[in-house]
């Protein structure tokens, strides 16, 4: 569970998402003084995944505050705070523990500017480990992604991997609205390639094609899109050319890159962790059947998880769409 | 730790001033208006309960949607708001009217609100006056969390938060006041017990007068007499002055009473009865700073005639004001959702207005 | 704001939907001791809707409470209720006001048969007055459901009329699973025709199709409903024929029924008052592509709420999907 | 109204066995066990330990994912179990393993829960316990729902819920504490205040001692010596029998320490000194009633033999059941998400196994 707490310099180098994290929270704590984070266990101890690592004794109690074990508490002092000026950085410990929170977020923090039409700002960013596949007990493995994506004023965005963590987080932390940022974290202590020089700063995260393909287009976004990458690589194996998307964001979603992809393959397969009822893959699905009606040589298929609790760990890889749910869904759409 | 011993503390709390207009010495929260200031907390009061019930008015003339009546808590709003320094921040609920106009808040926006022209859309910045926040309970937190901005940037500003009595029960409440505790933040919670939340009466929500509640978190709790301008004023002052000098927040609990209905769509006479009603009405806070004022020769009939007088004035003007209200144009729904723009409401916006265009061709 | 206190005896009664489920609960309440109801305001007052109206009266303090101004302990000290042999019919005061209670019923509520592998039932009811039209403040006109449809455990309804309201409360309070049930507020004051007498209780709530058509499937539940009709009425005159379900049920949803039309109608069109980002009309549009691909003679439409907060009442109307945005939906899907 | 007065009051609470194993006399919570008493509160400790090392260990050795240590708590649960009648319910947490042990569950039923092989399943009504809960301080409602539901039945029993330190600073356990105190329900909140949740010490959470929460709710709070396992049981009993009487709620602050890391995931020399967890050390819970037997010959050694193999035991029937539990089948994923069909799920369930029988057949 360490990480490296060294704030890299250089381009290109490797580091987990994690560690990209840390990095990126570093910058920001640095470049502006009224940027605060704030969350159970982040000082001393770092948070539980170690992304605050080293920060507090870097930039002190009053900009790395350890809080009382309460989430409305955090959010709406979070809310109070940016008010004030500041821009607060929420870290929730685990995605099933943001409920409790989830009366200041939906009524307060995404309303706000709206309410005041204007005159009130609140670039907070609310940090959630999201999503499964570590092995954990209840509440540690949810998917919340459509609870706030379904609320007008919020911003929704999930990285996928270290680069897009670095500089997502940045551009999180930079937005004047509120963000749920969603940190997929069984990819947590993957590596990938950071180029953190400001020259190589991205534009807003847009969705992105990872890999091009003919046949069939794959959405995914966090923890699916290496899910889908393998998915592709071995449909590629099997003479099938899949291109994969990254949505990065989920509000705003992207459609144009998604329908400009399905325009071209005629067939879309969504895949994500949450239930497949009300979720993301609904809303995509939905709105890509009413833009891309003649192109869809089948229907949209979504791969994701079932209308069931998240359940024991003993039984998660069942639950979670893995490599062969994905090919499943991904051959049905090809043989319709 | 409560602060509310002394010759001046009655069972509604720490008292100045008497109902039959007399003073009460106290030790503790002892102050010495002048009459001008004395004239001017009056004039205050008669302007918050004719703009008051003005509101209602309209309302029942169909020009407002709601009104939440603030008549009988004018001394714990015009008092407690009197104590604060002008870069002091309020976090209102949503029946601070008497707070809003001593925050020098334009008297057409509460009304704007009611009325659903806009959601309350002024900047808090301009008179330190928050948003009027429904969701009860919320704004604490948002109180709590200003003020520790405030104490990080090393300001000598104060916070307060105001809310119900009912309020008390939700957790976010009770999650500010550990939070303001934990912190030392430097904000007051204004608590106006006024002995209802909608049809439910105190005892339905505490088991102990409110002001206990403080002790459990670390801080001082004052009931203070709510329908005693002068007590509210010195109270307010006295935990304004504590969270100044960084020792933290106090909660005060103004003990007063909500003489209307909850809003305007409420019945009160479905829950409770009239003697309490007539009970209260004996201690009216209006009328027991004009007896002082009388008693002590501090205002002649010409001051009454011309604070009567603004007060009219006041009312003619939210009058006018409410009925030339315009309804906002409805492509704005779509201009604040985002501070930055959003791809979806973009679109959505567009739709809309090409729906709105082939519309108006067609009819 | 008064209603008829009296409880309707014979057949076809003509009752405002709010008369229907004050009848509905004193039915529950005469037929099973066990049932409570809990809620803010709703002894004396009879709710700020009188829905409660009489009941504390006649069935005393212990079973008609009123709880403190607390919803996320109103929820709990229910489910605590529940575990201790009760039936709770809890009492939300405005939609708008569910999610302080929203981490008891998504972590706790909604989980805690799974959790215990059907040990525990958790047969508790939540009843919330919901969506707009009303010209009420902010908080005051929200519709959440898509929010409680996404959440595996939870049962989601909505009625339409007073006999769906009646009878459908009652389907909640004796069903073991524990039910978000979503009252049309602005319809609270409309009458229809009652048939009381246990001999007429109907079958669980499936989806209904209330006019029969054959050029376009109108899907819509609770409040919309009665909007869809006068719009197939309008449509009527124009010589389109348009066939109306009312799902009553959101979770789960009667894809049956839908599907069964569309594919006789060939086309689909979805309203409701939520957002239509990640709205009912998402899951619907996704699920019938899916079903009837090919017999989807145009993209499915939705109309629904903007991706703004319910605006100030003076532009409900502008946000709301009344008859002419529901008929341009109609419009467009025929052209197609 | 916190009854912690007296002599045998420390700045540990309500004591009344002192580290070295002497009595000290309590005159409000005085209790007289029997050398048979005696010896069965230590041999549950004794087990609790030795069950709750097993759980480490088998975490160690990739047996379990996660492990919730109770090292240090177990006189604060075993006394406080102890105390209850049969028909009493428990609301734990996640951490009362020597509570479980003592309303006799079924020892495997934890690990269970930690294997990842269920959420911990048990039938509450079997032994009066609850599931263990995992968001923090969601029980303490569901509690006070329950001892709501007991005394509408009109029941003599009550109900206890366990909780951290950490967990008072949630909105749920201020809203229980009032919900409790406004209906008079007979509930007794156990805090254990292990002095840390997770990494954050009590001044984190708390500005005053945490037994004071319950005064600004209207109920007795009372601090005990939650390595003394004689004040644990004393006055626990005490709150039950109030609780009982309809005298409503009681918090009861057991001040005790938590020896080891917050669970195996955790490295507390990251945030604690080890001269803390030694200075604790000292006072050992076991050790200190190890002392007594031994001093008032209430043991002898064949008793110490006899309960250190029924902790080995225990410690074996735990590692080979563990060892030997199965994964459960997958497609009972679907089973329990509804009490009654569910159309979605069934229509999941079938194409679950449609697939699941697809890949059987090609793989
Ligand atoms: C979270 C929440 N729940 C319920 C309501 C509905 N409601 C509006 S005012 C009110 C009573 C408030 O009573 P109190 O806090 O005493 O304030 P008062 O109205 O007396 O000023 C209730 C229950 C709400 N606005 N917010
Ligand atoms: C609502 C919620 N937020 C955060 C967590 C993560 N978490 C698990 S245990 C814990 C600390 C609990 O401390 P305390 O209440 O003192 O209990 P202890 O672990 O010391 O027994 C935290 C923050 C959680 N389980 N639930
Ligand atoms: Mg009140
Ligand atoms: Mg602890």
């Amino acid at each position: 569970m360490t990480t490296t707490t060294t704030t890299p310099a250089g381009a290109g180098e490797r580091m987990t998402l994690v560690a990209a994290l840390n990095a990126s929270l570093r910058a920001v704590l640095a470049e502006d003084p009224k940027t605060l984070l704030m969350g159970e266990d982040i000082g001393r101890l770092g948070g539980v995944f170690r992304v605050t690592d080293g920060l507090q004794k870097d930039f002190g109690e009053h900009r790395v505050m350890d809080t009382p074990l309460a989430e409305s508490g955090i959010v709406g002092t979070a809310i109070g705070l940016a008010l004030s000026g500041y821009r607060p950085v929420v870290e929730i410990q685990f995605d099933g523990f943001v409920f409790p929170a989830y009366d200041q977020i939906v009524t307060q923090l995404a309303k706000m500017h709206a309410r005041s039409r204007g005159k009130v700002r609140l670039p907070v960013v609310i940090r959630i480990p999201y999503g499964g596949g570590i092995g954990a007990v209840e509440h540690h493995s949810e998917s919340p992604e459509a609870l706030f994506a379904h609320v007008p004023g919020l911003r929704v965005m999930s990285p996928a991997t270290p680069s897009d963590a670095y500089w997502m987080l940045q551009e999180a932390v930079r937005s004047e609205d509120p963000v749920v940022f969603l940190e997929p974290k069984r990819r947590y202590y993957e590596k990938g390639e950071v180029d953190t020089r400001p020259a190589a700063r991205p534009g807003p995260a847009t969705a992105r094609v990872v890999r091009e393909g003919t046949d069939l287009t794959l959405v995914a976004y966090g923890p699916m899109v290496a899910t889908c990458l393998n998915a592709a690589a071995v449909a590629a194996g099997e003479g099938h050319e899949l291109e994969v998307v990254d949505l990065r964001s989920i509000s705003p979603i992207d459609f144009d890159t998604v329908a400009r992809s399905v325009r071209r393959t005629g067939r879309l397969v969504v895949a994500h962790e949450a239930p497949v009822f009300f979720g993301a893959g609904a809303e995509i699905a939905a709105r890509i059947q009413e833009r891309c009606f003649y192109h869809l040589e089948a229907p949209v298929l979504r791969v994701g998880g079932y209308h069931t609790p998240y359940p024991p760990s003993r039984l998660e890889d069942e639950y979670l769409p893995g490599l062969d749910r994905v090919l499943d869904a991904v051959d049905r759409a090809l043989a319709a | 730790m409560t602060g509310d011993a002394g010759a001046g503390t009655t069972a509604d709390g720490v008292r100045l001033l008497a109902p039959d207009g007399t003073r009460v010495a106290h030790p503790e929260y002892a102050i010495d208006p002048s009459p001008a200031e004395l004239r001017s907390l009056y004039r205050d009061m008669v302007l918050a309960r004719r703009f008051d019930t003005e509101g209602v008015t309209l309302q029942r003339q169909g020009e407002l949607g709601l009104w939440p009546s603030l008549l009988g808590q004018e001394a714990a709003q015009v008092g407690s708001v009197r104590a604060l320094a002008e870069d002091d921040h309020v976090f209102p609920s949503y029946r601070e009217h008497a707070v809003a106009l001593g925050r020098g808040m334009d008297p057409l926006a509460i009304p704007r609100l009611f009325r659903g022209v806009d959601h309350g859309d002024w900047d808090p910045q301009e008179h330190h006056f928050h948003l009027y926040t429904l969701v009860i309970g919320s704004q604490t937190l948002h109180a709590t969390g200003y003020a520790l901005g405030l104490a990080k940037d090393g300001s000598a500003s104060a916070v307060v938060a105001y809310f119900g009595d009912g309020a008390t029960a939700q957790g976010d409440v009770s999650e500010a006041f550990n939070f303001a505790a934990v912190y030392g933040a430097p904000v007051v919670f204004f608590c106006q017990n006024n002995q209802w939340a909608i049809s439910e009466s105190n005892e339905k929500q505490t088991r102990v007068p409110l002001h206990q509640r403080a002790q459990g978190f670390g801080f001082p709790g004052v009931r203070v007499d709510g329908n005693d301008v002068l007590a509210c004023l010195a109270v307010t002052r006295w935990a304004l002055e504590r969270a100044r000098r960084g020792e933290g927040p106090t909660l005060i609990e103004a003990y007063t009473y909500r003489m209307g209905a909850h809003t305007t769509s409420d019945d009160p006479t479905r829950y409770r009865d009239a003697a309490e009603v007539d009970g209260w009405r004996a201690k009216d806070p209006l009328l027991r700073l004009e007896r002082l004022l009388r008693a002590e020769g501090a205002a002649d009939e010409a001051f009454f005639a011309e604070t009567e007088a603004a007060g009219e004035a006041l009312a003619a003007e939210v009058r006018e004001g409410v009925r030339s209200m315009t309804t906002p144009d409805e492509r704005h729904l779509f201009d604040h959702v985002y501070a930055e723009p959003h791809a979806l409401v973009d679109e959505e916006r567009e739709a809309f207005e090409a729906y709105r265009a082939a519309f108006a061709q067609e009819g």
